[in-house]
């Protein structure tokens, strides 16, 4: 009896100890997931995430970026960060659950080309900015000609912004744009998987945006390349392909429509009244009944027909492509190299998703200074992905592909050891990372296959141009070899047959000098072939 | 085609290299672009007759142009090859193929290049040439490698000297690179034994085999080197005494064998016409293994073995061959390989006293 | 003036999109954070989830744990999976949110060793189940004699659980425990990383349980090695060492003691009262003090004296490794090897996180038939790691570890080709994963270390093992030996004497049978070097 | 230690060798445990003499006992090699290490093994049997590989001829693998000139250098072998003719002669007792490439060869030889190499009819 009655206290007990936590809890004792594991990388962490914010802001209300990025350190590894943009600025009454709630965000659900989409990035920075140094982030933004400091936190057991103060002052009125400032620990480093690197890489994918940047040792500004933003891309609807059941019961229950065929039409894309009708019949639903009073057997039979059908693949004006000259102009800015190219692949789809690959070569020129080996750049929606090179489908691909096809030094494992920039920037609704650090992609093979057709396509580019480069000094080289072989050969028959070498080599100089013999001819006379019994 | 050449007299070969540059001169005078026929020797070209059992080149040439980009210093090379034979032949002197690269190498006024830069240049010009003028390279001057010893009731005459080839204490004499110039005097043998390792050769001529079997003993270290494969021929074709090539159990003999009795294989090149297709098997079989109970004696396969054994069973002058294939099967079931060295278990002398005067008698050769 | 308008209009337009998502939609749509990238994994993942719940919850109870599992295929690529334990169950209000709503727990900020800490992982199964098949899940708790029947599915949109049936019976007043059933989309495989094989690893560190398979292809019972528990770990306070700024400040505003020093004594571990003033005094913060009263840089100079002062290590009483015996038992059971040894380490400490590392080594037997390369178990808090080896600390720290030192075949590079088994155990209270797949262990220098040394001092004593082992063997051949050559040494001898061999060799035996040549002996007389001018 | 061996009399090595035996007998009979003392070969026993500026073997000898299960195979292999050696003489045979490997690998009665399973182990017992009875391996009847020729004005009689070195045509004689049973009849030669190339030893020959510089010529292929070695010391400590090496300037080149002077420098064996003091460095150094302008021709150094010229450069024969560093000094600047054959390229004659003659009228010898 004692025994049984100290289970149940025990059970109670247990269930009494079941508490909620926060999602900010959650983030502040996991921050390595974010990208905070160590001081080098937490640095650069805190930036890309303020940047890319500003970026995408800009992006939304098509405005040309300027992003202004300052770093300076205020102690010993501590450092004074600040990010500034031109973008629309947000109201103030805003700011506060947009920058101190995990979570929140204008992007989540939204099927379209976004850097950010989380909720989570610009929280997690000011997060680990008051865990390592205790202070709050300042955010101030230019609104209706005003000047909106505010100062806040996170309370992190609630998951709420905390203000801490907020001042406003006049301004002018057309002024816009949006500031962060924070303080955190962290490390910084001036080359390789660094800040300078980072926003280098980035302004190449998007040229259109002007970079100022004033770091602890160094400071310079990359001005716009391209003064045309991207088309804008599209928001679009699920396509059927990539919904599973339970976001189908989901939205079934909370749809509008008041019948299975409006539904249908209305809430996803590419789905038509034609197709809706046969995706009705073969699930064996009734075409005119609510939705609301579907039972779960008719959704799964629905979801099933959904995948049976054969629908067009998704819309892709969701995605937004750099053009390829653009592409190409920010490359040879960069790396000024005696050959560029750049391909953007026609949009393919993965599990309903859709996306896209651009890619670029960057070739010879002053990139053989810099090294022996090719350079990979890996971006996804255009932001460069700096961590976990070896670990990314846009590596593997890269590998895969046999660039001693183009007139490129074979890779036998890696990357081909040739003055060669490579530069892949796969763009989507939905990129799989491997981990919400966000530097690698997940291998799939879609994905794999469309990033190597871009490259090879990209890599027969290179090939014409290398086998033109060689076609080009090869005939300026032609006659001087023929006369220099001449001289020797003279005198080889000279020895053979007593005649002076000066009479037989002015002779052959007169035969070359005619210059009747082509490529073309040489090639035929190579093969030619006579057969003596 | 013809398979042996005899050893040339010096002014035909200066006659025909007079010719060749003469030739280039005419068609120079005549406003043409310089050209020279060359015996093609990729496999299409490469014939093996299946009756009388020998490897050979096809009629086809190919005409070569001095201005053409990828060929024009193959070309000058050869003229430049021509040039120094000729040279060589008139002065009476001769050069190993690394003197001709040395000579050959110097600089191409107004190109930051050599004629040549690699020894394999110079010796491809070599064999073009051999090629294009018929003529072997120790004709021209050349010569390859030194290695070997020789031994037997033999006399010769080389260089002015009468050398009498069963009266060289232990060493024998030391052959040359080139056995062109080598008169026989007296012969006093009825066969030659041609064995792959310079320590069989020693154990057969300390045991007095040359004496006792009446025979010439031949030997370098592997693979036969030219001058070996040249001084054997030339014994095979005057003198008419049979050639048996002694070798191990195992690929590598084996093709030892195969090159001295059909050519080397290496791209249809000049020495394939050293050949002498009446040359016997008298190595170890997979037979003698058995019989002579050197089971325990064998040496595994390596990987290597095993796929070179693979390769040289399909080559065509061995496919067809029963009796060969037989021996094939027998050492891949075997999976190793047996040296002329274990027979030493069975007896110091085995070799010398059992081994081969049975053979022989008993005519257990392989073809 | 338009433009201006646009502006602001466009700044107010994306303050109105922001909008708070659930963290249950954030994993819905990143499920392959939690483990479910691939259908095969995705099974494995589930049951793991459910099983680590039920081991849990019986070790907190103190019960020694019975728990089965039993997989059955509905209908192609979907199972139903049922997980039922003999553990104290849960009060029935309590399960919805238990199973229904994530970031909900008991465990999370409590410093003791536990399998699961966030409150995600069975919440993240149960997602997958309503994701994939549209079913909901079913808990089943027997509590105070009665058996409560609650089907659960999770509100994505609300994070928040949605009951929808709830039955009791009453049972038997002494059965406790709880069963989860739910159906789900996956692959079934019997080998390598699949459910057997975790179910038979988990055993192997917890062998006081008893596990019930019943799969789709093969049932098995897995009894209990050992009938105790280990030692129930403790929940421990902070170590100094190991609190963020952020998290002090948080804690230095929620507490209740009144003064500095009783703050720092009550919430820290091993702060006492003589360091907690040297800290004020290092600090240069009044000791008596009210917390809440502090200022923002007071607070900075306790963060920084506390990391100054030197505290003992904290306490690890919060860990509860196996005894040595009962994990070489377990392997034994499981692999049949010739040899087994199990070391368990000490605890170490890691930024302030106490943690302990335990090792086996089972070596010959049985495991020779498997494989001809070691076998590696890595385990976190005695829960199979199956996924991502490659990646993991322990993987690195096994490699390192040159495996010839104790007479092994030499690992060049990976694992040592040995008839091994490696079993690595990580036990703390705070498992650094590389992500919240949970499946890789991150690179710290600490705890590679330590699991090199254990892994060492496992090594010595299989190394003495195998030496004994060839001792043994030896002098049992050695006679033989000596004989065996001594039949041609005599004759050898009576081929360079002329004496008959019998006669020789009869007084070799004779010597070889007195038997006065022992190894020691022998080793001297190798190493005797004379002299001789 | 005794550093050249004087041919010794059969009767000696057998009665050693009989010794050897008895000494294993009396122990046995005694109840103790037969034991050998062989001397260190470990680097602690090796020595360099600077002033002498020869390598030798220390006084350390180390005990090895039958009954040791670390040494009784090996203490095995030793008898069994005695034996051998002890029959071979008796019946004045000789066999290649090969066949004496063959010989010796028999199954021990009650072990899944066979007394020796690789030749290695065989080799290393006819070592261990030269060091512990001091005689040669050439001696014991069991001979190395044989490679090289010889010519000039000597008369030698070997196994009852007479051999004259200068009437050989263009091959010249084979040196056997064992040169301990001949004799110098007539010698009218001055020096030795030995050169690491066959092909350069033909240019030589065909030069007639030997007659007009009144020398001897002797050549392998690469590292001197045993036979040739044992014949240069023979002419040097017999004969009192100084022995001049030809070789490339490259660390293999250097190498080779460092073998010959000095020894082999792998672990102290008893072959380091083949060295010849005297002998000279003709071959091409750094200033001789400025001086005859080979600059055009050298070859670019690989990575090996820098790391070899490294390892040598530091031997403690060389180290503290300031016109050696200086040599390396010159071919570390090169990271370069020249070939003898490079001396073709300012004429095909030239090395024998201006380099050689000049360089050793002037006496420009390294040491």
């Amino acid at each position: 009896m004692t025994e049984v009655k100290e289970e149940k206290t025990l059970a109670e007990e247990m269930g009494e100890k079941i508490k909620e936590i926060s999602i900010a809890e959650f983030f502040e004792k996991n921050k390595h997931l974010l990208g905070y594991e160590n001081p080098t990388k937490s640095l650069l962490t805190v930036v890309k995430e303020f940047f890319d914010n500003s970026l995408d802001a800009c992006l939304e209300a098509r405005i040309l970026p300027t992003i202004k990025v300052s770093i300076k350190e205020v102690k010993e590894n501590v450092y004074r960060i600040v990010v500034e943009d031109n973008g629309p600025g947000l109201p103030p009454d805003k700011i506060p659950i947009a920058f101190g709630k995990f979570l929140v965000g204008s992007k989540f659900m939204r099927l379209r080309q976004n850097i950010g989409t989380q909720g989570i990035g610009a929280k997690g920075a000011i997060l680990y900015a008051q865990l390592t140094t205790g202070k709050p982030a300042k955010i101030t933004t230019y609104f209706k000609g005003k000047k909106y400091e505010i100062e806040l936190s996170i309370d992190v057991i609630r998951n709420e912004p905390k203000v801490i103060s907020r001042k406003e002052e006049p301004i002018e009125k057309n002024l816009h744009g949006l500031k962060v400032e924070v303080f955190v620990e962290g490390r910084y480093i001036e080359k390789g998987q660094s800040i300078p690197t980072y926003l280098k890489y980035i302004w190449i994918t998007n040229p259109f945006t002007k970079i100022v940047y004033d770091g602890p040792n160094s400071s310079f500004t990359l001005e716009r390349v391209v003064n045309e933003l991207p088309k804008e891309p599209k928001e679009i609807k699920p396509h059927p392909y990539g919904v599973e059941l339970g976001r189908l019961k989901r939205m079934v229950h909370m749809t509008k429509s008041r019948n299975v065929v409006g539904f249908l039409t209305s809430e996803f894309s590419r789905i038509g009244r034609d197709s809706a009708l046969s995706i009705c019949k073969i699930a064996k639903v009734d075409q005119e009944k609510k939705p609301s009073e579907l039972t779960d057997e008719e959704i799964e039979r629905l979801h099933k027909a959904m995948q049976s059908v054969k629908l067009m693949s998704p819309p892709t004006d969701c995605l937004s492509a750099l053009k390829e000259e653009y592409l190409a102009e920010s490359l040879k800015k960069e790396f000024e190299p005696e050959f560029v190219v750049a391909v953007v692949r026609k949009p393919a789809v993965y599990r309903g998703y859709p996306f896209q690959v651009q890619v670029g070569l960057a070739y010879g020129g002053k990139i053989q200074e810099i090294t022996q080996e090719a350079i990979l750049l890996r971006f996804a929606n255009h932001t460069p992905l700096l961590y976990n090179q070896s670990d990314c489908a846009i590596t593997r691909a890269v590998e895969e592909v046999d660039w001693g096809n183009y007139r490129l030094p074979r890779n036998s494992k890696g990357l081909p050891p040739a003055p060669l920039v490579i530069l892949v920037d796969l763009i989507s609704v939905w990129i799989p990372y491997k981990s919400e650090g966000k530097q690698a992609i997940a291998e799939y093979p879609e994905i794999i296959k469309e990033v190597k057709l871009a490259l090879q396509e990209a890599g027969r580019k290179l090939s014409i141009y290398l086998h033109k480069k060689f076609v080009r000094e090869h005939l300026a080289m032609r006659a001087n070899i023929f006369e220099a072989y001449s001289e020797v050969f003279s005198e080889f028959v000279s020895d053979l047959t007593g005649k002076p070498k000066e009479y037989i080599k002015n002779k052959l100089i007169e035969i070359i000098r005619r210059g009747e013999y082509k490529d073309g001819e040489e090639k035929k006379m190579k093969e030619e072939v006579i057969e003596v019994k | 085609m013809q398979f042996y050449i005899k050893p040339k007299q010096k002014n035909e070969i200066l006659k025909t290299l007079r010719g060749l540059g003469e030739s280039f001169l005419k068609e120079i005078e005549e406003g043409k672009n310089p050209s020279v026929e060359v015996p093609v020797r990729t496999l299409r070209n490469i014939k093996f007759d299946p009756k009388e059992r020998k490897i050979f080149l096809g009629g086809y040439v190919s005409k070569r142009y001095f201005l053409h980009l990828g060929e024009t210093r193959r070309f000058t090379q050869l003229a430049g090859i021509a040039s120094l034979s000729k040279k060589l032949i008139e002065e009476d002197k001769h050069v190993s193929l690394r003197e001709a690269f040395y000579i050959l190498k110097r600089t191409i006024p107004g190109l930051k290049k050599n004629i040549v830069e690699e020894q394999e240049e110079s010796n491809r010009a070599i064999e073009d040439l051999e090629l294009v003028i018929n003529a072997l390279r120790e004709q021209l001057h050349m010569n390859a490698n030194k290695l070997g010893a020789v031994a037997g009731n033999v006399v010769i005459k080389d260089r002015g000297d009468l050398i009498d080839w069963s009266k060289l204490g232990s060493g024998g004499w030391s052959v040359p690179s080139n056995v062109e110039d080598i008169e026989f005097v007296e012969v006093n043998a009825k066969f030659v034994i041609y064995v792959e390792k310079s320590a069989v050769w020693e154990r057969l001529h300390e045991d007095k085999v040359w004496k006792k079997l009446n025979c010439i003993i031949v030997a370098s270290q592997g693979q036969a080197t030219r001058g070996i494969r040249r001084l054997l021929q030339r014994i095979n074709y005057e003198l008419g005494l049979p050639i048996y090539v002694l070798t191990d159990f195992d690929p590598w003999g084996i093709y030892i064998y195969s090159v001295i009795k059909f050519g080397s294989i290496a791209l249809a090149h000049i020495s394939d016409r050293l050949a002498i297709p009446q040359a016997k098997f008298l190595g170890l079989t997979g037979d003698d293994i058995k019989k002579y109970g050197l089971e325990k004696h064998l040496i595994k396969f390596k990987e290597i073995d095993e796929k070179r054994l693979k390769q040289i069973r399909e080559y065509e002058w061995f496919k067809h061959n029963k009796d060969w294939q037989r021996q094939f099967d027998l050492m891949e079931k075997m999976e190793a390989k047996a040296e002329l060295e274990a027979l030493a278990a069975r007896g110091i002398t085995f070799i010398s006293e059992k081994y081969l005067p049975e053979k022989i008698k008993n005519g257990e050769f392989l073809d």
